[in-house]
């Protein structure tokens, strides 16, 4: 992700680790009173299994489109006054950011609500696949049923 | 017969051991041509597991497979 | 608030402005998949006034309980892996960082939930009061009949 | 008759114009405590929209008050 892409979309894919102050900074307004953020990181256990590392790969094109249509919804949906996202593909260790979302509004009911919007919606349709490589030696692919409640 | 470029990702990329491959695509409509590979590769997920995009978009299952396209099968997303 | 004082406690008090990336980073665990955090921003508008700055005073000692207190709460009714709030008072600028709360979980459910309780309860309980200056000369102390939308 | 020690925030501390002060409390309880010095120093909020503290943590209404104890009438905080 390069600064130029960051201002010009409100999602974006970064194939290496990034800062969140910039992004932060982006939002910050004098009409906003309210700022909510969320972060995924990566967890060492997975449903019991003890998780060493995971990759996540996208289908880049349309990962970008269909996240820039979330952030679209949740600016429309919600009295907030800007809203972004940036996931991580690549190869990630424990502890690493994963996905960060970040939104200011002047209430924090709009804030909260645009923010949940966007992870949760992000998660269940944003064509990203989170690949885990777990301490027993197998590695597999998540494709669940329903969208992960992580 | 209309020749295609098709995508694969994730699990299906495992199974056909490419990202993605030229097809004539001799199928009536999407969900028949991804029967078709399917059947080929080996594919475990079931097509209603599955979403399907055309050119970058997401599309119907019953658009007709167009010639020059690139058609990707998009498996249960698990990102976040 | 020094570190010490941040360590030890998970609700503080600051008279200065105050870095972000700590707090962020005391909250980093290999067991928490997912991160909320909340600000409030100075905003430059108030129930249709223009804003042009303010003051935050507080009840030392009863806001450190009470908040501690808050906290406290926070971790035994969810799921959370843990939680911090620091509060700004003395003058702010619009623009500045009035209060931040972060919170730490295995899964997001939990992390927005606590985050949430964390900062309607400390609006709601904590005493702590806002001293409003308006371009039209007049300054207010904030007295809410209920807990403040913002 | 007990001395104790009376702290006055936001509002209050500027109807006030200190923010504590020694009194004399004959008042049978803390609320009647806050009526006489609402009279004295012409504070607006009634007693329903305040709470009391007294030596650091709330406390109730109707406890009496205590010789050397700090006082402190809490009113609706504005926090966030």
């Amino acid at each position: 992700m390069t600064q130029a892409e960051a201002s010009t979309s409100r999602f974006a894919l970064s194939d290496t680790a990034f800062e969140l102050a910039p992004l932060r900074a982006a939002l910050l307004s004098a009409q906003a009173g309210a700022y909510a953020s969320f972060e995924g990181w990566v967890r060492d256990h997975h449903a019991g299994r003890a998780v060493l590392g995971l990759r996540y790969e996208s289908y880049a094109e349309l990962a970008l489109s269909e996240g820039e249509k979330v952030l679209a919804e949740a600016l429309e949906r919600f009295a907030v006054v800007d809203a972004r996202c940036v996931h991580r593909v690549g190869d990630l260790a424990i502890g690493e950011l994963a996905v960060w979302v970040g939104v200011s509004a002047a209430h924090r009911d709009a804030a909260f609500a645009a923010c949940r919007y966007i992870i949760d919606e992000t998660k269940a349709r944003v064509p990203i696949w989170k690949h885990e490589r777990y301490a027993d030696g197998a590695a597999d692919w998540l494709h669940p049923e329903l969208p992960a409640a992580g | 017969m209309s020749r295609l470029t098709v995508l694969y990702f994730a699990s299906l990329r495992d199974a056909a051991g490419t990202a993605s491959e030229s097809v004539e695509a001799d199928a009536r409509d999407l969900r028949g041509l991804y029967e078709i590979l399917r059947e080929r590769h080996g594919f475990v997920l079931p097509v209603e597991r599955l979403r399907v995009a055309v050119d970058g978009a997401f599309a119907r299952w019953d658009e007709a497979p167009r010639a020059g396209s690139e058609v990707a099968f998009i498996p249960p997303v698990s990102g976040g």
